[in-house]
């Protein structure tokens, strides 16, 4: 093939892969995203096997047919709920392959002994260190999700500054390396078991729950990898991909720290601070409440078929009922079906919850009494409970002890998923606690009702 | 070489302000699937492993770049299997409504 | 101007014709103004009231009207009062000039007249239309009695004690006073439906939230914004839809009217009967004959369980601000007269020419179907 | 279960017992009603709707209580009513327990009494609790009358003929019936507050839009939900917050009461004679004594220019819909109590001993203050 | 200065280019922006300066000179309302130097008679093009605009047809000089001459509404000049920056496109199908309406510090009530403070706008009758009349002859800045014209009062 | 040659999909500023102008130079210029609330 043909080629993959990024970023596109870019990695691929100078074919088949096939089984046997660690483990043997390609680099100019120009000495100095810190770190992160390590921060004294000296230490042989190219190989292997050694070092005193933004970080880190080795072989697709997975990689884990409102710096940090990292909240009996976002939250409203709206004494004291009645135009908007379902004891007086959505003008073909909605709630898509607890208290049909057994509540606990706007772990009327909000599929949004509600307004309205 | 070299540099800044670009607003149910996807998107490096495997200068560079292809195939298949996968609750819902 | 106020003697009239801080503008404009003793206390303006503002306190009718060259009144002062003037004094108040009553009388003291009836339903001279503000009142009022007098609550509730469905209310003729009603129903929850013969309205009807009664190719705007009568045929349709839509009906509330003319008959004693239990009808236009068929002026009538009101004078049922609304028309209309020369000069003003019924002691046209 | 629906005999009560909708549910649940003639008629339940959802109608209250084991009733039936049931049959009603006079006659012809007054006040017992329901009415009703009673509008109007501003209501005791006046008044565009001593009610209030009178240190809640009598120094404080904010209010409505006490007297004479004229109190506690120092139950008093209602038995005069409730609580405790396993069974359930005042003839605890 | 130093200065240059471009695209940044762009261009011409093969500066410097005085001038005196044209006369000359860059390169070439490599030879005859067509073009686009020409769309029989035979005749001449680097001068004066020609004709159809579009696409050519020309010299800020001002001032083009509810197709060839091209409302009397974006609407109540809003008729009959509470909710967040000023008459029925606002429970205290209000407009910088027309007629104060003379209206027209929200031109119950919708400080906001609303809503949260 | 001109192409066309990424919604008021910023840097070809004018070729080169740099710089300072005086109505404003 030409050469000008495969830099065109590979110029079009690079055009896949950012076409494919921008897709990868809104729900609507984000499926055909994924394949445009999978598309340009095969155009990538089979342009390279193209290329002149490869000699040889079976170790290239070999390791294409093992690699594929190890990847596809990996991904076809994860369960979903392990994807964060599996995504870690797949980068951190990018971040690998980027390690070694580096290092078979420096060791061909050591055998052919020829001296390597300036530029490429440098690249594979940064390739190795970031190749390296991106395997181990992300193996680290697996094993910290996958629980075959602690997920609790491991911190001891000075690892800081231990850090700080690896990485000197790495960076002056790196130099070194660089200014003297006919040196020995020592150096080469103190770089790469110094960076591997920085990887685990960095990752151990981050906490299991910030693992996500660690492991965008290294995402990051491993496409900066991939650049580099794109210096070091003259390729311009790895340097346009890996600089393109670099910088959005660090902006993702931007705007992953501002969703858990912290900052990158806290993240990475952070342990050092405060020995406990992030705390979910917990009940007394261990059972642990599921918190949403209010984007999470928006995106589930405005895909879902059919919401059922539970308003409750909560609402009317933050008199968000306008709120409401304007986030169940925008979901009847984008196709959705919107009911109100009213217990009769909601609120504070009877007829409550009819004064204050008559207030905001819902029609009354909306409301519907418990016997009418009641079994509704199973093909509802989302429950949203606004400012209620009592009436929608399992503990009324389940545990004879309770206070209120026997009282007939709204079954919001079948809907196929349950969102709870409240401020906190408050207790109603009644004073008791309600098991619905620990049910799996409950997610509470926690915050006074109207400003949940506002954000979801605006949410909604970007759900595209 | 230097010229290559500083064209590479230009390239790189580029795309690098290209990857701040293009990452705007990006709902929270994103997060892991556009993770995953960059991820993939990083197993470029393949290219580089083919050449090294293919480069046939003796036994290391054999050896290394089979493993550095398996690695890079690893990150480039898995990856974009489980993105697919990831994404598969964004495909059937607009749909069926 | 020497104005003159006396207290109003109707019965169960607690309204007066100018309100203690009308009086002061006036005063304030160079009038004077003489008001009889008590005359606001059935509206909850005492004499001192009147007395701040500048007025003059007289004991007696005779001594309020004495000198004056403009009579706020009402209604209709009764004759020994209109004897008292002096020739050419101007009165003014709701005179039905329909009637000719008023204009007879007047005449006959050689009066000047102005019926407030005929203020004309301009953009301009809206601030003078007593029947507007008037007619506000009573449709407020007309859902408050309405609501009282039914056995049900007008909105919806959802108690523990089982669901209330929210009242159907049905507003017949959605002019100032049916829109009025319309709004306060929806207010208090009820689901309201409106009917009239003006096409225009439905608009407006929805414009409140209501939904509009639609009977097709009825259309009987006349002029001014008032309605004609209804041709036969349309007449029958109207009947038809109304009959069907009625049936289902808690409260209906009826405004319907035309200018001079008895008011419409639209429910007719069948209708009334095939009315469920419990229901109420407050008819508005009993006045002039009442849109219902079995409406007593005054009255309460029970046909099988459906209760039907007549009220009249329904605005004076708050005195307040019906007092403070028909004031502030009034004195209006005073300064707008006064800025147009008096009473005294020409009646070449739209608005003025338009309202005058007598001119000392000549009946003039003055009636909307002249 | 035998159950037996009498004709109401109290004056002025239109309400009725069961409706036929509960009717229709107890006859399916395997029950026997048996309603007298014309029970129902007052509030809008023709006998044929009774007969259609399977109760035996009978023409005397002798042949409708004949075999009953319960008799529903609104108010404690007269004397020879009680007389004519077999020993043991279970009265149920509003028997006012506070007084003893209910027990006394029911234990003289060896009856058992249920109480309404005492469904105890917790979320699971809410259904049956017929003190809500009716307080409900009660509250909806007040500021209907009191607005018809007022000579001014409740809400804003910007109109031509000058801008009416908002009457200020004030709601004193924000229990059920407060709650429900609040929402009402608001729903009519007053500008409302409201006061009570419990101070959990502050939030309630505000969750209706309205503003909560703060009194510093004053807290009565006593047990289930209820209040208690103010301490001397509170009750100071109290006088002196609303002595100073009723001077501004157009119209009152007053809903305070302490179970088994007379009702706190709250408005003085002299903060009566210090309001506007014109503006309006409703003593929604006249039966039992009044909040008002003026109130006379069941007549309208005026105090210079300050009407004061005392309205008894409110709930009374919305009959459809406060039977309905009334209804749906009853048929609610009876559904429960044969669950539990009738009558004749236990009386340790925590809700059916609560209300039980009388059992076979004997006397027993009942009263909330007890 | 070195070559490797000059070409990272010039990197630094087009970074400040792209940081300065994506600034101005955002209120709150677009001063910075503008000023980091310039620095940047002050850089890359520092940088020119001093390159080596410069042997003379004399021409330069008076060239500098001459250009930079001129131009200083020309930013001085314009008007701001004659910023668009001003724009034109500018980017036309940036067109006109990439034309002459081309031809100057192509005529040493021929002087020297050394042949052009292929890639240069090609992209000199894409400069001559694309910089003929902006130069003319935006001659033509400026003329329109100061009414040199009339800014009516002039189009004639076959001129779709002739501009592209034009355009195949200079593609062709163009590709035979690439084949034949050898040939004669006459086919490289005649690209540039039928390219001159090729920009008057495809600007002439153009209406002058719609001027502004074409002025951003032809700046996007103008880009897309200066990037052949950087093919031509070699030199990569030139290539960056055209290529980035030639792809975003193409998207500028379509949103602007956007916001008038059109195609880029249909401005561009709009004036074929009806040969009126846009038409402006305007009055029988030949006074012409504004008509003002959701967003630019939004953008003066963000930064208002006093809107008053005037509801009637047309909010009630819109149902949009709760809507105009929201946006009042927004504003005030903001910090800006929110009046209703309720005519007497506004409505249908005495009290219409009380019951309305009230059911959006817009609190009482923040309603004002016509005389506590109307001394307030001077000092409003918005007046938002919603739905409203005869209680804001100016006719009723001074027109005598008018129906309305002499009712008292609410002074909307003395705000600062009026927005009035309804559908069309259609007039109120009072059935008679209003100047208020012709006053230059008026601007319209057509549609349905809800609709407007809900796009005013959404747009304000987004004003930063 | 071929390599240089391959690598003007790959950076033009990252510059390309940058300058779309960079544009994502723009408040009608600025569009006018936008475009005439995005102009002024389009003056950018000065560089080039200046390249010519000072290349020494001749009497035409010079001439042609000349006016290059001319019309270049008045597209450069009138464009950053007017678009300064365009911003100014966005500067003063949120300071003074
Ligand atoms: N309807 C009646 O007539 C009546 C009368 C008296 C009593 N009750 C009783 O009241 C109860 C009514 O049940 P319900 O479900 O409506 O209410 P609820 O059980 O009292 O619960 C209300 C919930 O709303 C939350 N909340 C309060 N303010 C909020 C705000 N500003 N924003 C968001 N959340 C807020 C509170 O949790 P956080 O503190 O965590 O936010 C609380 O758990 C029943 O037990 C009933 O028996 C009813
Ligand atoms: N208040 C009363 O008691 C009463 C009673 C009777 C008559 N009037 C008269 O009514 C008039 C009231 O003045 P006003 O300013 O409130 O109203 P108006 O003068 O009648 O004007 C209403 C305007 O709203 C626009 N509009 C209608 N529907 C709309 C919608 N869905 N969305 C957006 N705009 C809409 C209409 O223009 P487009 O068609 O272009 O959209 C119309 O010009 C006065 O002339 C008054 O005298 C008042």
């Amino acid at each position: 093939m030409p050469h000008a043909l495969e830099e065109i080629l590979y110029l079009i993959a690079a055009v896949c892969f950012i076409i494919g990024i921008k897709r990868l970023s809104s729900p609507a596109t984000a499926v055909g995203g994924n394949r445009l870019s999978a598309v340009g990695m095969l155009v990538a691929i089979v342009v390279t096997l193209l290329d002149r100078s490869i000699v040889g074919y079976g170790v290239i088949v070999a390791g294409l047919v093992v690699g594929s096939a190890l990847g596809l089984w990996l991904a076809r046997a994860v369960k979903m709920t392990a994807m964060p660690q599996m995504v870690a483990l797949l980068n951190g043997l990018g971040g690998g392959a980027s390690l070694i390609v580096g290092g078979a680099e420096f060791l061909k100019s050591e055998l052919l002994g020829a001296a390597l120009p300036i530029d490429t000495s440098i690249t594979i100095q940064l390739s190795l260190l970031i190749g390296a810190v991106t395997l181990t770190g992300s193996l680290v992160a697996y094993a910290k999700l996958q629980e075959l390590i602690s997920g609790r921060p491991i911190v001891f004294f000075g690892l800081t500054a231990l850090n700080a000296v690896l990485l000197a230490a790495i960076l002056a042989l790196g130099a070194w390396q660089v200014v003297h190219p006919e040196s020995l190989l020592w150096p080469f292997y103190a770089v790469c078991v110094l960076s591997l050694l920085l990887g685990v070092l960095v990752v151990m005193p981050i906490g299991g729950a910030d693992m996500p933004v660690v492991i965008s970080l290294l995402n990051s880190y491993s496409g900066i990898a991939a650049a580099m080795t794109g210096f070091v072989i003259h390729n311009d697709v790895l340097i346009i991909s890996g600089a393109l997975v670099g910088s959005s990689g660090i902006i993702l884990s931007q705007i992953m720290c501002k969703a858990m409102n912290r900052s990158l710096a806290n993240v990475l940090f952070g342990a050092f601070g405060s020995a406990g990292g992030t705390v979910t909240a917990r009940s007394a009996e261990g059972m642990s409440v599921r918190q949403v976002s209010a984007e999470d939250a928006a995106i589930q409203l405005a895909y879902a078929k059919l919401v059922i709206i539970v308003p409750g004494y909560g609402l009317a004291v933050a008199q968000a009922q306008h709120l409401v009645r304007e986030l169940a135009d925008l979901i009847e908007n984008r196709g959705g079906e919107v009911k109100y379902a009213i217990h009769p004891v909601a609120g504070r007086m009877p007829g409550h919850m009819n004064v204050l959505l008559a207030e905001a003008n819902v029609p009354y073909d909306k409301l519907y009494d418990m016997e009418q909605i009641n079994s509704e709630f199973e093909r509802a898509d989302v429950a949203l409970v606004i400012g209620a607890n009592d009436v929608v208290n399992p503990a009324a049909r389940n545990d004879p002890g309770s206070p209120i057994f026997g009282m007939p509540i709204l079954n919001a606990d079948h809907a196929r998923s349950v969102i709870v706007l409240k401020r906190g772990m408050g207790s109603g009327f009644a004073g008791i606690e309600n098991e619905l909000f620990y049910n799996p599929r409950t997610a509470m949004l926690f915050g006074d009702a109207k400003a949940s509600l506002t954000t979801l307004v605006s949410e909604i309205k970007h759900v595209s | 070489m230097l010229e290559g070299f500083i064209a590479g540099i230009v390239i790189f800044t580029l795309a690098t302000f290209l990857g701040v670009a293009l990452i705007n607003r990006v709902p929270p149910t994103l997060h892991t699937p556009l993770m995953s996807g960059a991820n993939a998107v990083s197993g470029i490096t393949a290219v580089g492993a083919i050449i090294v495997a293919g480069s046939g200068n003796g036994w290391i560079s054999t050896v290394l770049g089979f493993l550095a292809v398996v690695f890079a195939m690893m990150n480039v298949v898995g990856g974009y299997a489980v993105t697919d996968r990831m994404l598969q609750m964004f495909k059937r819902k607009p749909e069926d409504r | 101007m020497r104005i003159a106020v006396l207290r109003e003697t109707g019965a169960g009239e607690r309204r007066v014709a100018l309100v203690p801080d009308s009086v002061g503008r006036l005063v304030r404009a160079g009038h004077q103004v003489q008001v009889e003793q008590g005359a606001g206390q059935g509206a909850g303006f005492p004499d001192e009231g009147y007395a701040a503002q500048g007025a003059a306190l007289c004991t007696t009718a005779t001594d309020t009207t004495a000198h004056a060259e403009v009579l706020a009144a009402l209604a209709l002062p009764p004759a020994e009062t209109l004897a008292s003037l002096a020739p050419g004094t101007a009165v003014i108040g709701f005179f039905d000039p329909a009637s000719g009553r008023a204009a007879a009388l007047l005449s006959q003291y050689g009066l000047t007249g102005f019926a407030m009836e005929l203020v004309p339903r301009t953009t301009k001279a809206q601030s003078m239309d007593a029947l507007s503000s008037q007619a506000t009142v009573a449709g407020y009022k007309a859902v408050l009695i309405g609501a009282d007098a039914l056995p049900r609550f007008l909105p919806m509730l959802t108690t523990a004690a089982g669901t209330i469905t929210p009242a159907r209310v049905f507003v017949i003729g959605a002019g100032v006073a049916g829109l009025q009603a319309i709004a306060t129903a929806r207010r208090l929850g009820a689901v309201v439906s409106a009917f009239d013969v003006r096409p225009v309205v439905k608009e407006q009807v929805e414009s409140l939230g209501a939904v509009f009664l639609e009977v097709p190719s009825v259309a009987a705007e006349g002029q001014g914004g008032y309605a004609q009568e209804l041709a036969a045929d349309q007449q029958r349709r109207v009947e038809a839809a109304v009959a069907a839509h009625i049936k289902g009906m808690d409260l209906v509330i009826t405004t319907a009217q035309i200018p001079g003319k008895p008011a419409p008959r639209i429910i007719s004693a069948a209708m009334v009967r095939s009315m469920r239990a419990g229901s109420v009808i407050v008819d508005l236009a009993a006045e002039s004959g009442g849109n219902c068929e079995l409406t007593q002026a005054g009255e309460v009538v029970s046909e099988r369980d459906v209760t039907i009101l007549g009220p009249v004078d329904i605005a004076a049922t708050l005195p307040c601000h019906a007092s403070q609304m028909y004031s502030r028309n009034l004195q209006t209309f005073l300064e707008y007269v006064a800025k147009a020369g008096g009473f005294k000069s020409t009646l070449d003003d739209p608005i003025i020419g338009a309202m005058c019924i007598v001119k000392d002691g000549v009946a003039r046209n003055g009636r909307p179907d002249a």
